[in-house]
């Protein structure tokens, strides 16, 4: 089972570079022509198309491409001539940061809020966080930034810097200030749909009859809720844990504008812009395949902690 | 049997039926959260399909320097470039709203229509079609959205089919999970055994019952249609039409000097979200009150 | 209530005064005033059907009111603990101590992530027996008592490796783990099979004799409550009609619904069934060498049977004998199996979907649950009128009527024609599934334990209802059941069903009364045990 | 200088220096030599420090670090000025390298890295001599033969310039001594000073390599994050003096708003090539911002396609310049940040014919012409654009509908770069292009006449070509400035293209910040001259 799993995931990752792969060769305009600027001549146009091998029929690209890929060879970049890897490896690392650290603060903040929402469903929390839900659900993440910059950093508090420029030569984590608001805002955003979904995972299991017992049976509160509850809203809250990490890889494209945050994301819209054809597919690949392997993971951390579900896989 | 009482019988059936929808709505009407909702969803609708001639000033034509504060000539201000702010939000609703609903109930249907297919497909290939469909979930959305608005350009067309498609892969999860629930259910084999055809059992047997967390998934996806939309107009992948979620793209610059600008569209559609969640909520609230007797 | 201290001895371990119990959002009442004693030592019946109230009592007494209800008035003591008032602390030590619950159904009580010898050792340590090795000690002696294996391997599983019974046996060893003076059973044995039942009913007589406990034993099932408990007390809509020494049950009821649900209870002397109804010799109903599989494990092995038109056939056996994939073969909803079935003399093509419209009507097929064989959001009549039009061709029109006439007949209101099944009782349901069946017009009807699910005195009606039907239609009948008993009731013949492959048939009054095979002799003794009658 | 330049995701289309091309050939004389050397030669010293504003220099503090927020920086920029063609590129190579010429901060060709650019006889021999207080970064002064090897590395391996200045023949570039060297030039052409402008033919030493560039210009440097920040250290040895600040940061900015912010916050000294909506909110965050801007020859303009319908019709053009109204694109789109056009180019070139009556909106007239002509309004048309600045899109809107007045159906297809200068390109009926930073000859070489090779409108106008091809053989001032007008007076008259508004460069920067000037024919900040700008403090 778990084999088969991976062996999903390894398809799943071949569709997913087969539709990277076609949606980037679709893009329209000519990397060529873009580089060469207008006054290129016809000869210019193909020798670099050679050099480049775009001359290749499609499938030899894409063998080549993907083959490359298998190496961890992500290729060079159209626009720049640097490595794909080295270009993209910092601002991978920015935006990894940002994701981690989010989701770092999120995760615990969501079972905290969501198991206090499910104890008492009606309370004061429980609607706090079914309200946050419906109104963050409705605000794009670049408002809630531009909205925590309004107040913390440029209009009534000035107390946070507005925007994460790194000064440069240094790494992000010498300025972990700058990682505030773009985190901040992630969380706001992302916060309340994880706490919903804990919440309602976490009240499901709270109701059950298997509660009732332990607790006719003198079983201390506290460890009907972490000991017994917990351990079964586990695997839904790890599956919706596994999408809030997804969602923040993409979920930074936007942030990373409002914040002129050097990760991926920008790099992602400046680089189809510039039909930086290998930068964009690196960039999509590293981002499914991360994904992937977050749902890899959370599925094979569901199935420790939902035994049935392991006897299943075995 | 006579004729009387075939009527009858068919009157019967009608009344019962009535009774039983007009408790529901009661139920939904002493409600007070889904009353506010239901305002609030009216609201904002009238605003979208009225709007357009109550706008005071034609939503292209100057009326200020940009970004100029409220005053009397704009009740919300002026925006980026001297238009009234008020006008605008008037009378762009209307794409924005159409855009966002079109591309959900396009996506969430293609979706529903995809869950059911594979869920009526023996396991294996279910389970093989599900994998490829994962592939899209696992791919981040602004991604692909990007590429093809790329690919394509931003025409209204494209923006609503790639918003549409964003809801696709996980609509078809959702709906496939609830439609094997539904399919092990005995009333299926009922349905069977009375020899109804395919195509009667998923239209007069799973539909209705996979109908509710169709329901639900529609309305999380309507939300997250409205926030893709905008979230395109702001990487500046957006269409050039007015509307909403350009209003709050073209604005976001003069926040500081001029929030109305920006605030009024995304309270709008703030509101009309959160009014459609809370009738929501307030009508499975009253089904499953009624359940509960 | 008045008898009740007269079959009181000893002091009262348990008094309930006047308790009170309403809806809290509504004040609807579900128990009005309850009062009663139990001593120490007694096993204390508590019988009623879904509704009545007998669960919440029954919870109560561990101070214990479940979520949406609330205590309006009275009060209970148990061991001189005011268990409605008291401290959070105090009611945790007594809960599973000294008071101890046994949950309806173990499947969904047992924590599916916690292993049972892990959960059961949590108790203990709940109540103060810190040492781990006494704790091992004490969860193998208690496994021992309850019949399971005192191995470590058994303490590490997880419920769902454990069959329904053992899941039970866990759930009573737990509730007798610390030597508790009261066990509050909640319909503990609903979901088992007979002979479990009776295993477990055995097991729980004689831990509370060892330890001295009183029991209180909630359950819809009279006559098994009338074999084992010392005292019954009988809820209607919350209030006790009756509160009587069980072996004197029949004789000192005094309360109309008691009696009604005494008269209800399948019993075996009575009529026997018809055998045919007018001479038809043709074979309504045959299995052929049949194997059913379910991809590579067979589930039934050559089973033949036969079964005349306008005859009734039990199909008797345990959970997991293979006697409803055999019901599903006939229908067409199984369709891997080798042999044949034939439909009026005629074989039938295995999937359903190659059958034609007329083969699919000829055979209906009533489901175990009428919770899930009605579509939940289609109104009945429509349910029972959409097969009548689909199966005969039958106009909207005609189809109405029909399903109107079918519904009067199975004993509903014109009024019930619109209403959704969740607006439906259980038992009125059933109804409902048995009229969309002979809608189809059948010439065989197969009903798959569909009495199972239903309280007592419903069943008793549905039989009857079925009984009548097969004799007005003629129609075939194979009706699968685990209980002889009522094989017996309904049909001339029974065949016997273990691991797949028949082991025995016959008249079912013989093979009632001398019964050949020693499995069929197992179910026979927990038929008689459970029994009035016999 | 160069042709295109966006601000953001513009331009990096061409990389190429002013053209002479084959077109210009045959329109080559003698001099304009007594131009260009009256206005270079004379204060060889000055060259880009030249004329800091008033406020400048007396209270700068040298030292510090100036972080400069550009809204340009890509991933496509060049260290290799000769590879450059993108905006960034172009700010990249203006603080490490030198051109022998610049435009000063009239706008005017000045001299920098040369102290004079003298054509010969005619203006086929050209002789450039060098400051002699010239080194490189490395210690080592400039000399003649740098400047050689400048040229013959650009033809030698095919650089873009080597197809703008394919009028230069590398062969017949003579040293003459360490400091002086000639140019014989395939085709006599005026425009050579003015070519060498451009940031594309910097000077490099011969031994140049663009992966660790040296050059003469006033900054070093320091480390490059392509498209996210570049950092310079001061030269301090700069023949012009060393720059105010120790070091540069050009950190780039894809969104307005961050930039402003980031300026707000403190992060960023300067915010560079602001838009100009975002002035307000500048001004808003108190009194510790100062807000500069100068008007530029930089111009978004409209090209109507000749070749296709109903451009093909000089009624329908004329139509559509009656339809805008200026005043309101400035007022509106730019905040005010902006000057009014009238349909023909670069108003800092001393020959611009400023006679002509000011074009202002009358779609009535407009309309009018349309129906008398016999066309039944509306008349449809597709306008593609790519996003050359952040309100090029608001600039096209409001375009459109000032048309709809005057009965142009005009549907707007923003699309980005890339796809602008695709397979379609050439064929839009209706276009956008950024012009700037050219003379009128030049803008004229590339766009308008003589089948101009960036002429998008595809407008040709015998009448046109002839006095453009005697104007750029007259000697004469006063006669040349006479064809020059002639020659706009038939652009405004029948021309193609629309040129509504010039752009103003607008600055935002720290009031602890001084040495702002103005550099009409550049769009940077301080046209990218950082090395006159310091703190006060």
């Amino acid at each position: 089972m778990i084999v088969r799993r991976l062996l999903a995931a390894v398809l799943m990752l071949f569709v997913v570079s087969l539709v990277v792969f076609v949606l980037t060769q679709a893009l329209p305009g000519d990397v060529v022509r873009q580089m060469l600027g207008q006054s290129a001549t016809a000869d210019q146009v193909a020798r670099l198309r050679a050099e480049l091998g775009l001359d290749q029929p499609l499938i030899a690209q894409y063998l080549s491409w993907a083959g490359d890929l298998l190496h961890g060879d992500l290729g060079v970049s159209l626009t720049s001539g640097e490595q794909v890897s080295t270009m993209i490896g910092s601002r991978l690392g920015a935006t990894a940061s940002l994701v981690v650290v989010t989701f770092a603060l999120m995760v615990p903040c969501a079972f905290v809020l969501g198991i206090a929402a499910a104890r008492r469903p009606g309370g004061v929390i429980d609607h706090v966080v079914s309200g946050a839900v419906t109104v963050i659900l409705s605000l794009p993440e670049f408002v809630v930034g531009i909205l925590l910059i309004v107040l913390l950093a440029t209009g009534a508090f000035r107390i946070l810097p507005p925007t994460s420029v790194i000064p440069a030569g240094q790494s992000l984590w010498q300025h972990p200030q700058l990682l505030i608001l773009p985190v901040l805002t992630l969380v706001v955003t992302a916060l309340p749909y994880l706490t919903e979904s804990v919440k309602s995972a976490m009240r499901d299991e709270l109701g059950s009859e298997y509660i009732r017992w332990a607790r006719l049976s003198g079983i201390r509160e506290s460890r009907l809720v972490i000991r017994h509850a917990l351990r079964n809203a586990l695997a839904p809250s790890l599956q919706v844990s596994a999408m809030t990490l997804t969602y923040l890889l993409g979920g930074t494209v936007a942030i990373e504008v409002v914040f002129n945050y050097p990760g991926i994301g920008s790099a992602l819209v400046s680089a189809v812009t510039d039909r930086d054809v290998p930068v964009v597919q690196g960039i999509v690949m590293i981002v499914a395949a991360a994904s992937l392997v977050v749902y890899v993971v959370a599925d094979l951390l569901a199935l420790i902690v939902t035994p049935r579900a392991r006897r299943r896989a075995q | 049997m006579n004729t009387a009482e075939e009527i009858d019988v068919a009157a019967g059936t009608t009344a019962r039926h009535d009774s039983r929808r007009t408790s529901v709505l009661r139920r939904v009407a002493r409600d007070p959260r889904t009353l506010i909702g239901a305002l609030a969803v009216i609201l904002i609708l009238v605003v979208v399909i009225i709007g357009p001639h109550l706008a005071p000033h034609d939503p292209g034509d100057f009326v200020g320097a940009p970004f100029a504060a409220a005053g009397h000539d704009a009740l919300l201000g002026t925006d980026i470039l001297g238009r009234d702010v008020w006008s605008r939000l008037l009378a762009g609703g209307l794409t924005f709203v159409v855009q966002g609903v079109v591309a959900t109930v396009a996506g969430v249907g293609l979706g529903a229509v995809l869950g059911a297919v594979i869920s009526l497909l023996s396991r294996r290939t279910g389970e093989f079609l599900l994998s490829i469909n994962d592939t899209f979930i696992v791919i981040p959305q602004i991604l692909v959205s990007l590429l093809i608005i790329t690919r394509f350009g931003a025409n209204p067309w494209v923006l609503v089919s790639v918003v549409a498609f964003s809801h696709i892969a996980h609509t078809t999860r959702v709906v496939r999970a609830a439609t094997l629930r539904v399919v092990s259910q005995d009333y299926v084999r009922a349905a069977e055994g009375i020899g109804m055809s395919r195509a009667q059992i998923v239209a007069k047997e799973l539909f209705p019952n996979v109908l509710p967390v169709l329901l639900v998934e529609l309305g999380i996806r309507m939300a997250a249609s409205f926030v893709l939309l905008a979230s395109l107009n702001f990487l500046g992948f957006g269409s050039s039409g007015m509307e909403w979620g350009r209003m709050i793209e073209e604005n976001k610059g003069g926040i500081a000097v001029q929030p109305w600008a920006v605030m009024a569209p995304v309270l709008a559609i703030a509101i009309l979200l959160i009014g459609m969640n809370l009738v929501r909520d307030g009508i499975s609230r009253a089904v499953s009150a009624r359940s509960a007797r | 209530m008045s008898s009740a201290a007269d079959i009181a001895p000893g002091p009262a371990l348990v008094t309930i005064d006047g308790l009170r119990v309403v809806v809290s959002a509504t004040g609807e009442t579900i128990l009005p005033s309850v009062s009663c004693a139990i001593p120490a030592g007694q096993i204390v019946g508590l019988a009623g059907e879904t509704g009545s109230g007998k669960s919440t009592l029954g919870l109560s007494l561990l101070g214990f009111t479940p979520p949406g209800l609330r205590v309006a008035d009275g009060s209970i003591e148990v061991l001189g603990h005011p268990m409605l008032t008291l401290p959070a602390a105090q009611l945790r030590e007594l809960r599973g101590g000294a008071v101890s619950y046994v949950p309806q159904d173990p499947a969904a009580a047992l924590n599916p992530a916690l292993r049972v010898g892990d959960f059961m050792a949590e108790v203990l340590a709940a109540h103060g027996v810190s040492d781990r090795e006494v704790r091992q000690e004490r969860i193998a002696e208690l496994f021992a008592a309850v019949g399971l294996p005192d191995t470590a391997g058994f303490a590490r599983r997880y419920p769902h490796e454990l069959s329904g019974g053992q899941q039970q046996r866990v759930a009573i060893a737990i509730a007798f783990a610390l030597e508790p003076r009261l066990v509050v059973m909640d319909e503990p044995t609903t979901g088992l099979d007979v002979s479990t039942t009776l295993a477990v009913v055995d097991l729980v007589r004689r831990l509370s004799h060892d330890a001295g406990a009183s029991v209180v034993f909630v359950s819809h099932d009279l006559r098994l409550l009338m074999t084992f408990a010392d005292r019954i007390l009988v809820l209607l809509q919350g209030e006790v009609v009756d509160d009587v020494a069980a072996g004197r049950f029949a004789d000192e009821i005094t309360h109309p619904y008691s009696r009604r649900l005494l008269a209800s209870l399948p019993r075996t002397d009575r009529r026997s069934p018809r055998v045919a109804g007018p001479e038809r010799p043709a074979i309504g109903l045959e299995l052929a060498a049949v194997s059913a599989r379910y991809g590579s494990t067979v589930v039934t092995h050559d089973v033949n049977l036969r079964v005349a038109v306008g005859e009734c056939v039990a199909l008797v056996g345990e959970s997991g004998s293979g006697k409803t994939t055999l019901a599903r073969c006939v229908a067409g909803f199984h369709d891997d199996y080798d042999g044949d079935v034939a439909l009026m003399d005629k074989a039938v093509p295995r999937s359903l979907t190659r059958r034609s419209a007329a083969e699919r009507a000829t055979v209906q097929y009533v489901f175990q649950n009428p919770d899930a064989s009605l579509n939940p959001r289609r109104g009945v009549g429509e349910s029972v009128a959409l097969a009548a039009r689909q199966t005969r061709g039958l106009s909207r029109r005609e189809s109405r009527a029909e399903a109107l006439r079918l519904l009067e007949r199975v004993g509903l209101r014109r009024d019930h024609l619109g209403a959704l099944p969740h607006e439906l009782s259980g038992g009125q349901r059933q109804r409902i599934a048995l009229a969309r069946a002979l809608a189809a017009d059948p010439d065989v009807l197969v009903c798959d334990e569909v009495t199972s699910s239903l309280d007592v005195s419903v069943q008793a009606e549905i039989v009857r209802l079925l009984q009548e039907l097969q004799w007005e239609r003629g129609l075939t009948m194979l009706f699968i059941t685990h209980d002889l008993a009522l094989a017996q009731v309904i049909a001339a013949r029974t065949v016997v069903l273990l691991h797949g492959e028949v082991v025995e048939q016959g008249d079912s009054r013989t093979v009632l009364h001398d019964p050949q095979h020693d499995y069929t002799r197992t179910l026979v003794e927990a038929a008689r045990a459970t029994h009035v009658g016999e | 200088m160069e042709g295109i330049r966006g601000n953001q995701q513009a331009s990096r289309k061409r990389g190429f220096g002013p053209g002479g091309r084959t077109a210009f050939a045959a329109a080559t004389v003698a001099v304009l030599a007594v131009v260009l050397t009256a206005c270079s030669g004379s204060d060889s010293g000055s060259g880009a420090t030249t004329s800091p504003s008033a406020s400048a220099s007396a209270a700068i503090v040298d030292g510090g670090t100036l972080r400069v927020g550009i809204t340009s920086l890509s991933t496509s920029d060049a260290l290799d000025p000769a590879e450059s063609s993108t905006a960034g590129g172009y700010a990249i190579a203006g603080q490490l390298y030198d051109t022998l010429t610049e435009y000063d901060t009239e706008g005017k060709v000045a001299m920098r890295l040369a102290e004079s650019v003298e054509a010969g006889k005619d203006a086929s021999v050209w002789t450039v001599k060098l400051r002699d207080d010239a080194t490189w970064s490395t210690g080592e002064a400039v000399t003649a033969d740098d400047v050689k090897s400048t040229f013959t590395r650009i033809f030698d391996q095919k650089l873009p310039p080597s197809e703008s200045l394919s009028y230069i023949d590398p062969d017949q570039i003579a040293v003459v001594d360490a400091t002086t060297l000639t140019f014989t030039l395939k085709e006599p052409t005026v425009l050579f000073p003015e070519a060498l402008t451009s940031p594309t033919v910097s000077i490099v030493p011969q031994d140049f390599d663009p992966a660790a560039p040296v050059g003469s210009g006033p900054f070093v440097l320091g480390t490059n994050t392509p498209g996210t920040s570049v950092t310079f250290t001061a030269n301090k040895k700069y023949w012009a003096g060393s720059p105010h600040v120790d070091s540069l940061e050009l950190i780039s900015f894809a969104d307005a708003s961050a930039q402003v912010n980031a300026l707000i916050g403190g992060q960023i000294d300067m915010a560079s090539g602001l838009d100009p909506s975002m002035v307000s909110t500048v001004k808003a965050a108190g009194s510790g911002f100062v807000v500069d801007n100068y008007a530029t020859s930089g111009t978004l303009t409209w090209q109507m396609n000749v070749e296709q319908k109903p451009f093909d019709d000089p009624v329908v053009r004329q139509a559509l310049r009656l339809a805008v109204d200026r005043q309101q694109l400035v007022d509106q789109v730019l905040s005010g940040y902006g000057t009014v056009g009238n349909d023909i180019f670069n108003p800092f070139d001393p020959m611009y014919n400023s006679t002509l009556a000011q074009r202002s909106a009358d779609p009535a007239a407009a309309k009018k012409l349309l129906e008398d002509a016999g066309y039944t309004l509306p008349i449809a048309v597709e306008l593609t654009a790519a996003p050359l600045t952040s309100f090029s899109d608001r600039l096209n809107e409001v375009f459109v509908q000032q048309a709809a007045a005057a009965g142009f159906d005009i549907s707007f297809k923003s699309v980005d770069s890339a796809t602008y200068y695709g397979d379609a390109y050439g064929t839009y009926p209706l276009s956008m292009s950024y012009w700037g930073f050219l003379g009128i000859f030049d803008q004229a070489a590339l766009t308008i006449a003589n089948d101009a090779p960036y002429n998008a409108t595809k407008w040709h106008d015998d009448a046109y070509d002839k006095l453009y091809n005697e104007a750029v053989t007259t000697v004469d001032t006063t006669r040349r400035t006479d064809l020059v007008h002639q020659m706009q007076q038939i652009e405004y008259d029948s021309g193609a293209y629309v040129v509504a508004v010039f752009l103003d460069s607008i600055s935002a920067y720290s009031d602890r910040v001084a040495g702002y000037s103005t550099y009409p024919n550049t769009d940077g900040g301080n046209g990218y001259h950082f090395n006159t700008m310091g703190f006060t403090s």
